[in-house]
């Protein structure tokens, strides 16, 4: 078991190797990919901000949860920080199970509560030069300019 | 009155222009706090999802809070 | 899109790069391992017979039913066929979108398809010396014993 | 009667020992020529999950099946 907060390009084939067991038959993966757009409008690039001694905590307790409630032998998650690029991975979450059902479950699980749980924020760069935080209903610029 | 020290991230710490207030309040829990926070501070604002955590733990919006405590102010979160 | 039967090691980074595409944002892979047991016995290895021809057309139609059904911009699979050690990697099925739900159907619903429509058969070798084609009802051992 | 190919896989061809026989049949459906094939060749036995295949397309058990067509005879699939 093992989440980690990673402030330069995420190793995937090492979170694999790490998870390699002779005794799993299903291993399933999800990487969250920096994309072009969001709500009809052009990202150019994305920054992330996260509070690690938290994040770190809270992640744990999601991977626990998920060796918990899924019959899986274990689990793993990264999250970048910083600023990302196009194509980037912002995070990796990955589950090893002797069956692909609950491995599977597991995986999805554990990005569900990761997008919900953690102390992260994310700031979307557009193309006209501006720039949101993600999920907040007033941005700043918002703020300003009703005030 | 109590002695608190309020840590603010990502939009909250850009809407106030700093990342943490010492301050002295008669707020009772983190909510009244919260409230009391977006009185004195323009663009402030109160964000229905924004979470707190209470001396490193997240908690819940009716806890009260004690002289000395540190209260993080998390925005709505946004990871992956 | 691109369905394949592989003799050697999967490049599964070669298939990851294959999918990499700036308008999604959520990439989902299952990878199938070979464990080291099965049914309560222990496997030594194990070893995949495809029929190539109808192993393809049935894999292409199963990643064009999974572009149809979800809403994914690509998906790809691998499957290996020959002899296989314990941890090698048998198939990898992956799938991309922009939101992460319908890239785990998707690669969800490969992979079942995959495993209940190829014509492809799998042999275990077990520790006693024996070796049983899986999913048949009697192995040529027990009908020898029966005749 | 027709003659008809009939290839064999796994755990099936290693039951005959041969991938191919060529064969005269009085055979109506591929149901028929399988029931028709384990009744002859001692080893080869019905298997309620094998497919077939009739010049190269997945086909139904109850497809008639014509002279000079080659039948595929896959035992229960297994792959992943």
């Amino acid at each position: 078991m093992s989440f980690s907060i990673s402030d330069s390009d995420i190793d995937r084939t090492a979170l694999r190797k790490h998870l390699l067991n002779r005794s799993c038959g299903a291993f399933v993966s999800f990487e969250g990919w920096i994309r072009d757009h969001n709500d009809g409008r052009e990202v150019l690039r994305l920054e992330y901000e996260v509070y690690r001694p938290l994040a770190v905590s809270e992640g744990e307790r999601i991977l626990a949860e998920a060796l918990q409630r899924f019959e899986i032998a274990d689990a793993a998650c990264i999250h970048r920080e910083g600023l990302l690029e196009l194509g980037d991975t912002a995070v990796i979450a990955a589950a090893v199970a002797a069956h692909r059902d609950e491995a599977f479950k597991a995986c999805r699980y554990i990005i569900d509560e990761v997008k919900h749980r953690l102390p992260i924020w994310k700031r979307e760069h557009y193309g006209n030069g501006e720039a949101h935080w993600v999920n907040c209903q007033k941005t700043v610029e918002d703020a300003k300019a009703q005030s | 009155m109590k002695q608190v020290t309020v840590r603010l991230f990502a939009v909250f710490r850009d809407a106030i222009g700093v990342n943490e207030i010492d301050l002295q309040t008669g707020a009772h829990t983190a909510k009244d706090l919260y409230a009391e926070l977006c009185r004195d501070h323009r663009g402030l604002h109160h964000e229905p999802n924004a979470l707190v955590a209470i001396n490193e733990t997240i908690s819940d919006w009716n806890d009260v809070i004690d002289d000395g405590d540190v209260i993080l102010l998390f925005p709505p979160v946004a990871g992956g």
